[in-house]
C-alpha cells in the first residue's frame, strides 16, 4: 500500500457530533502546531443545528505558508459513526484514518488503499472516568494525545496549552493532563509511531497570532472607538459583538466609577440595528452593526438612506450561503451587489475587503475614519470562513499618536465664524460638505435630516435643479472616497505578463498558492488584490494592462466581475470568472484548474459565461 | 395652510428663565391642511418648551413619515431634526439616545407610522425604556397617503375611498401599558389646557413617555355616522373620483374640566366621547390603570390624561450602566486602549 | 410682440392649490381636447403634501400625437398667487397668461413679450354663488369655459362630459353648465376670440381611450385572474388596488351570495405585503402586491425567498425620484438594479417594462402567467409619469378564449401517476420543476418549502454538490425565461444605420418624438424598445448591428446600460447613456441634443461618465 | 438527536376515525437537542391532529427561522410546510388563507421570531383575526443562534455568553388579550394533558388561537440562580470560551390538576411556577382574563390553560366576505369579466 510521506504538510480532518465538546480539544491541536511554529489552518464545517449532527474540523498545515483550503485528507480522526462512510471515502490513498475501535469497524469501511488506526476511546473513558459528561468531553482530549504521538506534536506544547486555558480553574488541569496521557500511551504501546506524516517545530510563523476574523473585527472597533454596537444575532456574524463586549468590558470601563465607555444594544431586528447605528452617528458617536446577507437586505431601506441623507454607519457583513436562509454555515462571497449598490434609486456604496484577521483590524478601525470622513455607510465585507475559522495573521498594530478623523464636524466655534452653515453645500469642491452634532450651538447649525431630497440648506425642496445639483455632489463625493480607501495590493514590481490575476478577501489564500503552483509550471500571472470600492486607478490600469485577467470569487453569478466592468467600463470579455460557489472555500486546486482551462488562448468555449466548475 | 403663528411679532415679548421668547420655539410655517388637529400639537409643544425653559439646541426632534411626521419641521428651528423613515423613528432615537443622554429627545409619529409599519420597534423602544417623549398625532387614517384606514381606526370607519375598517382598533396606551412603560398619557389635539402640562411631564420623566394624542384629519376622516359636513362637496367628489378639494376648516378645540367627559363634534360631524381622569386619580398603580381604561373602553369613553408614571423609572442609560458623560464626547483618550494593550491581546493569540 | 400660431400643437399648463378641486376640471379640459379627436398627454405636477402648496396640470396637445412632455408653455392658466413669478416666466415668448384679475395684477408679473388674458374668477363666482365651497370649486370650471372659447374647444363636447359624469347627481349639472358658460360668456364679452393657438377637430385618436397605468395594472389584475392582493399604500403606487377593489367590486361578486371572488389585504407594512403575496401564490392563488421603491427595498429580503424557494409573485414597482423617501411625487425610472438584483446572495428577477396602458393591462395580465410558469417573481416596472398620468392608449383586448397558464402544477391524479414526486427536479430540462398545491393528496406530494438550501426532493441540505445543481437549475431556468417574456419591439424592418436607440417604459414618448425630430434633420436612428428582463437574442443583436447604441434612461447611474453590459457581455463604450433625473419625464428636446452632441463621433469627451444632461 | 417515536411500530396500531395511525402524523427525526422542550410540543401535535381525526394533507405548517421552527419537519410528513424567513411567517400564513380557507394552519415559531422580529406581524395576524393555530415555543432564549436573551426572557437572565437581561419580559398572552385575540391559552411543553386539548381547541376555534407553550431550551436556558448543574462542564466551558458541549438531557414532563400549581425544576435547576386555571374559569370573559393573568404576574406565577375564546369569534374571511369556495380553486370562468365587459370599461374611458 502507498504510504505518505510528509513533513508539516498535511491536512487533517475531525469528524465530530456537534455538541460533543470536541471544539476546544480540537482548536488545541491546531493551536500546539502553531506554538510550533508552522503554520496551520484550521476550518470549521458545523451544520446549522446544535446538538447531534455530524461537523468536522479541518486543518491544513503547510510548511510553506499555504492556508487555503486544500482537497484530499491524509489523516482522518473520526469519532462519529453518523459520518463514517463519507469520512472513510475522503481520505487519500495512503492516508491515515484513526477511530474508535471500542467497538469493531464494520467491514463496509474498510478501504485498502488506507491505514486504519483503532483507539479505543470510548474504553479508555469508561474505565478513567465516572461523569457521562467528563467521558464525553475527555474523549476528545485523548484523540489530541494520541495524535501528539502519531505526529510527533510536542507534549510540552500541548500542556502549556492547557495550563494557559485553565489558568483560573487549577483543578481541571491534571485530569486535562491524564486524557493526553492515556492517549499518548495508548498509541505508544500500540502502534510505531511517529508516522511518515508528521510534525517537526519550525521558526515559519514568526511573531504572527492564530485568530479569527470576528475577533479582529471587534478589537478593530474597541481600537477605532466605535462607543455604539447595534446588532441582531445571525450566523456567522454573531460572535463579532460577543467579543466586542468581552474586550469593552476588559478595556472600556471608566476605573473609577466601573461605568461603560460603550452601549450595546441587542436590537429587535436588523432595521431596528441599522436605525440604532444611523441615530448614534447622526447624534456624533461611533457606531457599527454585524450581520449576513438576510440582515442586509433588511437594511436595505436604511441603507439607501444613510447614503442620500449622508451619515456615518459601519456594516460589518461577514457573509454566508446565499440567495434567502441559504446554506447558513458554509461560506461565500455572495453579496457583492447587494452591498455596493443597497437600496432603491441611484446609491453605492463603499466596500472594504479585508482578507486577512489583521486587515479586519485595520480596516474595522479605518472603517470609522471613512464613515465620518465620507458621511456614508462603509461596509466592511467579511465571510463565513475569515470571520469564523482561525487564520495565521500578522500581530495588530496601533499608532499611539494616531488620532481619529472625524471628518467635517463643525464645533460651536467654527458656527459663529461661518456667514450662513449649509449642511449640502459643497465648500471644498470634494462633494463632502460639512455637518454639525446636535446640541453643538444654542442658535446657529442645526437642521433637518431626511430622506427626501433637499437644498444645499437642508430645506426639503422638490425642485429639480436641486435634486441634480445634490445628487451630482453625491457622484463627485464618490470619485473622493477613491482616494481614501485601502489602495489595491500588486504583487509584482512591474507588470511583466499578459495575464493578470485579481482576487480579494478569502479568495486570496487560495489565489496566491495557485500562483506559485502555475508559476513553477511556467505560467507566470500577474496579480492584484483587491482591497476597497470603489476602484482606483490602479486597479484600472491593471486590467489595461493585460489581454486577459482571472477574476477570483466565490459565487455563482462573477458578481465582482459585474462592478469592475461597471465601474470601469470594461470590455467584459477581457475579464475571466474563476468561480467557486459550494460552500466551502475555494482551493488552489480549483483555481488553477480553471485558469488552466483559458490559458493561454480561449480554448473551448467562447461564452465565458459557460465556465465550469468542476464540483470540489 | 396653518399659520401657527404670524411671523410679525413685538419686540418687547415675554421672556422665559432661560431668556427665550416662546417664538424662539417655533418652526417654519405649518404645511398642513387649515385646521388640522397635528397644529394644535405643534403649538402645545412649542409652549411646553417654552414654559419649561428647555435651551433649544438640547432638544432633538425625531417623527418618521406622514403628515404627523412633518410637524417637527413647524416647531423648534433651533433645534436638530430627523425625518427618520417610515415607522423606524424609534429606532433613530434609541441610536441617538445611546449616543447622547443629555439630551431630551422628542419622537412625533403618527398612528400609520406607530401602529402598522413601526409596531415592531414602538415594541421595542417602550420595552428598553428609552428616555424619550413619543407622541402618536392620532388620526385613525393614513393622512399623507390620503386616508386609508390605519391600525387605530374606529371598527366600521370608512376610509376615503370607501373601504371599510373591519378590524379592532388598537389601543396605543392600552398596549404600552401592557408592555410595561413606565409613563402613559393621552389626551386630544385641541385640549391645550390638559396637553401642555402631560407634554411637560413627559419631557421631565426619566424613560419613556407615551403620549397618544387624538388629532382629527380634517380632510380624511370620515366616520360612517357622520351627514352633516361635506353635502355639496362629498357629492361633487363622488361623482368625479377625485379627491382633491379640502374645505378650510377651523381648529377644534376643548376645554373641560378633571374627572368629567366632553362630547367633542369633529369636522364630518361625527362625536368623540373623551374622558378626563378624575383630578384624585393616582397614576402610580398600573394595576388600576389597566382596569380604568378596560372600563373606559367598554363605555366607548376615550380615557384622556396621565394614566400612569412609574416613580422608579430607570432608563437604558441606568439599566445598561453607560457612563454619565455623553458617549459622542469620548475620545481617543477615553476609548482607546492603546498599543501596549494591544500587544498583549496578540501575545493572547499566540 | 411675437405671436404664437398654432393648431392642435400647444402646451397648456394651470397653476393651482392643491386641495381646491382644480383636478376635475383639468381633467375635463384634456379630455374634452381627446374628444375632439386631437391626442393629449397630460400631466399632473403636484407636491408631496395634501393642502395649500402648489400644484401644476400640464397638457400637451399634438396632433402629430407627440406624447413626451414638451418644455416651454404656450398657453399658462395661474390661479395660484404663490406660484405666479415662476409660471409667468415659464410662459414661451409670444405665449400667452390667463389669470385671475379680481385683484389687478401686480407690476413685477409683466413681462413685454407675453399676452395676458384676465378674468376675473373670484368676482364672477363671488356674484354667482353663495357657499364659500361652491365658490371655490367653481372658479375652476369657469376658467375651463373660459378656455373653450380662448381654444375653440367643443361647449357641447365639454356639456357632455359634465352629463357623464353626474350622471347620479343631475342636480349638479346645471350649476356646472353654468359656471362653464359663465367664463365662456366673459371671455367672448372681453376679448378677441379664439387665440392664434387653437384648437381643431380631427380625427387622430381612433378608439383609443384615454387611462393612467395605475388604472390599466388594477384592470390587467382582475382579468388576469389575481384573487389576493395585498398592499401598503406609497405614492405613486396607492391608486391601483384602489381600483383593482373597484372594478374587482363590480366585476367579481359571486351573482347568488353577493360575496367576493378577491380578497384584498391592507397589509401593516410592505414586508407584509409580499409575505401576503408569497403565502397565497403558494397556496396556488393568484396574487399581487403593489408598492414604490422604499416598498422594494423592505420586500428584498422576502424576494430572495421567493426566487431561492420558487414561488411565484407579481409585484408591481410604480417607481418615483430616488435615493430613500427622494422625490416622492417626481417620476424616475430609478430602481432597475435594485429590482433586478433584489436581495442577498445571487439573485435575479424578472423585470417588465410597459410603455403604455395597454401594455400596463397587457402584461400585468402576463405577469401572473409568467410568475406561474416560470415560479419566480415578476416585477412590473411602471412609474410615476405612466402610473398616475393619463395617457392615450390603444384600447384593451382580451380573447374570451384565453386560458391562464398555470404553469407545472401537479394535480392529484397526477402525483398518482409519478413514481416519485420531486419538488426541484429538472424533469423537463428546462429548469422549472413541478410543484403541488397544499392540499392536494392526502398522502402523495407534499414537501417542504424553505429558503435554505436543498436537494431536488425539497429536503434540508448543507451539501454542496446538491447546492450547486439546484443553484445552476435556476440559472437554466432564467435561460428559459428569456423564450417566455415579452420580446423587444424593433421600429424598422431592417437595422441600416450605424447608430441604434434603445428606450422603455416611459422614455418611449420622448425618444420616438426625438427620432422624427433627429430623421428629419437627416440622422436617421434604428431602434429598439425593451420590454422585459432577460435580454433575449434579438437584442444582443441589435446591439451588435451598431456602431454606437444610445440607452435613453430616466435615472442618474444610467442603470438599465450597466444591466445590459452585464447580462449580454457588452463593450461598455458602444453604449451611450442619455439621461434625465430631475424628477421631471424626459423631453424629446433633451434626447435630441444629447444623441446630437455625440454624434456622429463622439467628440468631446472620452470618458462618456462624464456626459452632462442640460437641466430640463 | 431526539426521536419522537422509533421507526419500526406493530402493523396493527389503532385508528383514528378517518382511518389513520397515529405514525401517519409523525414527521422526519429531529435534530432538536436530547430533551428539547420543543420536541414535547411536536408531539403534542402528533397527538392532537390524531385525535381530531384531522387529514393530513388538509392541513398546512407554517414556521419562521429557529430550533421552533424547525419542527414543522419533526411532524405530519403528509402536510405541505414552509419555513418562512425569521419573523415572517404570521404573513405568509395570512396570505396562505386568503388563498385557501379550507386547510387548517398551524403556524409554529420562537419567542425570537414572534416577540423580536416577529413583533409587527404577530400584533397584525392578532388584529385580523387570521383563522390559525399560532403556537409560540417559548424558551425566552434564541436557540438556534446559541443563546441570546430573547425579548420573553425574564428580568436577570444570564445569557450563554453572559449578558444580563435588564428589560421587563413581554408577555405574549398579555399582549394578545390586550389586542383582542379571539382564543389566548398558554401551557408547559411538557404537560400533555393539558397541552394537547388546548391544541385540540385551538385548531377548532375559527379565528387566530394563540397558544404560548413555555418550553424549556436544555442547552441555553441559564437562570441566574441554577447552581446544581452543568458544574464540571460549565467550569470547563468558561475556560475554553467555546460553548460547543451539550450534555444528554431528559424530557422534562409534568401533570397537575386545574387549580392548583406546580413547581417545576428546569435542567438548569432553575423553578418555575406554573399555575393551572380553575375548572370552573370562564373563558369568555375578557375583563376577568386581563385581571387574572395581572394577579398571576404579581405572584410570580405563570399561568396555563384556556384564559379566553370569543365564542362569537368571526375571522378574516367572514369580516371580509368573501366566497365561499376557496379563491385559489377559481378558474377564468369565475374570475375573467371577459372581452364584453371589457369594451364597456374602454368605452368608459373615451
Ligand atoms: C416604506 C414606506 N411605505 C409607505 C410610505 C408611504 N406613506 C407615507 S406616510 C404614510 C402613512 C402615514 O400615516 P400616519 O403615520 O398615520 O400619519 P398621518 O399622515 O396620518 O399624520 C405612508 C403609508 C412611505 N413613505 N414609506
Ligand atoms: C433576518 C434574520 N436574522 C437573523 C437570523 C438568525 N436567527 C436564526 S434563528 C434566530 C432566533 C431564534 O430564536 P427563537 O425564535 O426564540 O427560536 P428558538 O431557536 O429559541 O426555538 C435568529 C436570530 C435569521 N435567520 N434571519
Ligand atoms: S390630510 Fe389630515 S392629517 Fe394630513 S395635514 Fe390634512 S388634515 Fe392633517
Ligand atoms: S438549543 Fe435549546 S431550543 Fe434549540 S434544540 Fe437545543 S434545547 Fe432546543
Ligand atoms: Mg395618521
Ligand atoms: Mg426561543
Amino acid at each position: 500500500m502507498e504510504h505518505i510521506r510528509a513533513i508539516n504538510d498535511l491536512v487533517v480532518r475531525f469528524a465530530n457530533v456537534n455538541g460533543t465538546g470536541s471544539a476546544s480539544a480540537n482548536n488545541m491541536f491546531a493551536k500546539a502546531i502553531f506554538r510550533m511554529g508552522i503554520p496551520v489552518s484550521p476550518k470549521n464545517i458545523f451544520p446549522s443545528n446544535i446538538q447531534g449532527l455530524p461537523t468536522w474540523y479541518e486543518v491544513r498545515i503547510s510548511e510553506k505558508g499555504y492556508l487555503g483550503r486544500r482537497e484530499g485528507v491524509d489523516l482522518m480522526v473520526c469519532v462519529n459513526p453518523q459520518s463514517m462512510a463519507r469520512d472513510v471515502e475522503s481520505v487519500k490513498p495512503g492516508g491515515y484514518f484513526v477511530y474508535d475501535n471500542t467497538k469493531k469497524l464494520h467491514s463496509e469501511f474498510i478501504r485498502e488503499d488506507i491505514h486504519y488506526i483503532g483507539i479505543p476511546m470510548t474504553a479508555i473513558t469508561m474505565k478513567h472516568y465516572s461523569d457521562p459528561r467528563q467521558r464525553q468531553l475527555f474523549k476528545n482530549v485523548i484523540y489530541v494525545g494520541a495524535l501528539s504521538a502519531l505526529l510527533d506534536i510536542e507534549m510540552d506544547v500541548l500542556k502549556g496549552l492547557i495550563e494557559g486555558q485553565f489558568q483560573r480553574k487549577q483543578k481541571l488541569i491534571a485530569p486535562n493532563f491524564k486524557a493526553l496521557e492515556l492517549g499518548e500511551s495508548y498509541v505508544k504501546e500500540h502502534f510505531q509511531y511517529p508516522l511518515d506524516i508528521r510534525l517537526e517545530r519550525r521558526d515559519n510563523v514568526g511573531d504572527q497570532i492564530l485568530i479569527d476574523g470576528n475577533t479582529a473585527v471587534a478589537l478593530g472597533a474597541v481600537y477605532g472607538g466605535a462607543t455604539v454596537a447595534a446588532w441582531y444575532p445571525i450566523t456567522p456574524s454573531t460572535s463579532i459583538v460577543g467579543a466586542f463586549e468581552k474586550y469593552a468590558n476588559r478595556l472600556r470601563k471608566d476605573p473609577e466609577t466601573g461605568k461603560s465607555r460603550y452601549a450595546i444594544v441587542q436590537a429587535e431586528d436588523e432595521l431596528a440595528a441599522m436605525g440604532m447605528v444611523i441615530g448614534a452617528t447622526w447624534n456624533g458617536a461611533r457606531a457599527f452593526t454585524t450581520t449576513s446577507g438576510p440582515g442586509v437586505s433588511l437594511m436595505s431601506e436604511f441603507l439607501g438612506l444613510a447614503y442620500f441623507a449622508e451619515i456615518p454607519a459601519v456594516l460589518v457583513n461577514v457573509q454566508r450561503g446565499g440567495p434567502s436562509t441559504g446554506m447558513p454555515t458554509r461560506t461565500q462571497q455572495p453579496d457583492l451587489i447587494s452591498s455596493a449598490y443597497a437600496s432603491h434609486g441611484d446609491t453605492r456604496h463603499v466596500l472594504l475587503f479585508p482578507s486577512t484577521p489583521k486587515e479586519c483590524f485595520d480596516f474595522t478601525a479605518q472603517a470609522f475614519d471613512l464613515a465620518d470622513r465620507l458621511q456614508t455607510p462603509i461596509i466592511l465585507m467579511s465571510d463565513l470562513d475569515l470571520g469564523m475559522n482561525d487564520h495565521v495573521s500578522p500581530p495588530f498594530e496601533w499608532d499611539d499618536g494616531r488620532q481619529y478623523d472625524l471628518g467635517k464636524v463643525l464645533s460651536a466655534e467654527d458656527l459663529e465664524n461661518i456667514e450662513q452653515f449649509g449642511r449640502y453645500l459643497d465648500v471644498d469642491g470634494d462633494g463632502i460638505p460639512y455637518r454639525t452634532i446636535p446640541g453643538t450651538h444654542p442658535t446657529k447649525g442645526s437642521f433637518f435630516t431626511r430622506g427626501t431630497s433637499k437644498d444645499e440648506y437642508a430645506r426639503y425642496t422638490e425642485n429639480g435643479a436641486a435634486y441634480v445639483r445634490n445628487v451630482d455632489r453625491l457622484l463627485k463625493k464618490w470619485e473622493t472616497a477613491k482616494k481614501h480607501v485601502p489602495a489595491p495590493e500588486l504583487y509584482q514590481q512591474e507588470n511583466s505578463n499578459d495575464y493578470g490575476l485579481i482576487f480579494f478577501g478569502t479568495t486570496t489564500y487560495a489565489a496566491l498558492e495557485a500562483m506559485e503552483v502555475l508559476g513553477e509550471k511556467g505560467i507566470k500571472l500577474d496579480a492584484l488584490r483587491l482591497r476597497a470600492f470603489p476602484f482606483n486607478e490602479t486597479v484600472r490600469e491593471f486590467i489595461a494592462d493585460h489581454k486577459q485577467v482571472f477574476v477570483v470569487e466565490q459565487n455563482r453569478d462573477a458578481q465582482l466581475r459585474s462592478i469592475l466592468i461597471n465601474e470601469l467600463d470594461l470590455y467584459p470579455r477581457q475579464l475571466i470568472p474563476i468561480l467557486n460557489y459550494d460552500g466551502q472555500p475555494i482551493t488552489a486546486d480549483t483555481i488553477e484548474q480553471l485558469i488552466l482551462s483559458h490559458y493561454p488562448q480561449e480554448k473551448k468555449h467562447d461564452d465565458i459565461h459557460q465556465t465550469q466548475v468542476p464540483a470540489s | 395652510m396653518t399659520y401657527i403663528k404670524p411671523r410679525f411679532r413685538h419686540p418687547e415679548l415675554p421672556k422665559n428663565k432661560i431668556g427665550f421668547a416662546k417664538a424662539d420655539y417655533e418652526g417654519a410655517i405649518s404645511t398642513l391642511c387649515g385646521g388640522c388637529g397635528h397644529d394644535s400639537i405643534s403649538a402645545a409643544i412649542v409652549q411646553a418648551c417654552y414654559e419649561l425653559s428647555i435651551e433649544p439646541h438640547k432638544l432633538a426632534k425625531l417623527s418618521g413619515i406622514g403628515c404627523s411626521s412633518k410637524t417637527p419641521t413647524y416647531f423648534l428651528s433651533n433645534s436638530h431634526g430627523f425625518n427618520a423613515v417610515h415607522g423606524r423613528m424609534p429606532s433613530i432615537a434609541t441610536g441617538a439616545n445611546m449616543a447622547n443622554r443629555d439630551l431630551i429627545y422628542l419622537g412625533v409619529s403618527g398612528d400609520g407610522d406607530s401602529a402598522s409599519i413601526g409596531m415592531g420597534q414602538f415594541v421595542h423602544a417602550i420595552r428598553r425604556n428609552v428616555n424619550m417623549v413619543y407622541i402618536v398625532m392620532n388620526n385613525g387614517c393614513y393622512g399623507l397617503t390620503k386616508g386609508q384606514n390605519s391600525a387605530t381606526a374606529d371598527i366600521g370607519s370608512l376610509s376615503k375611498g370607501g373601504a371599510v375598517n373591519h378590524y379592532p382598533a388598537i389601543d396605543l396606551v392600552g398596549l404600552a401599558l401592557e408592555l410595561g412603560a413606565t409613563f402613559v398619557g393621552r389626551s386630544f389635539s385641541g385640549d391645550k389646557t390638559q396637553l401642555v402640562p402631560l407634554i411637560k411631564a413627559a419631557m421631565s420623566h426619566p424613560g419613556f413617555a407615551l403620549l397618544d394624542v387624538v388629532s382629527p384629519c380634517v380632510t380624511f376622516n370620515n366616520k360612517p355616522e357622520s351627514t352633516k359636513s361635506y353635502d355639496y362637496v362629498r357629492a361633487h367628489l363622488e361623482a368625479t373620483a377625485t379627491i382633491d378639494f379640502v374645505p378650510e376648516k377651523e381648529e377644534i378645540t376643548v376645554n373641560y374640566p378633571k374627572g368629567k367627559s366632553a362630547h367633542v363634534e369633529l369636522h364630518d360631524g361625527s362625536i368623540i366621547h373623551l374622558h378626563k381622569l378624575a383630578p384624585n386619580w393616582n397614576p402610580t398603580d398600573r394595576y388600576s390603570a389597566v382596569n380604568r381604561l378596560l372600563e373606559a373602553k367598554m363605555k366607548g369613553e376615550v380615557l384622556t390624561g396621565l394614566l400612569y408614571i412609574d416613580p422608579n423609572s430607570q432608563d437604558m442609560h441606568e439599566l445598561e450602566n453607560t457612563i454619565d458623560q455623553p458617549l459622542n464626547t469620548l475620545r481617543e483618550k477615553e476609548l482607546c486602549p492603546g498599543s501596549e494593550a494591544l500587544e498583549k491581546i496578540n501575545a493572547s493569540f499566540r
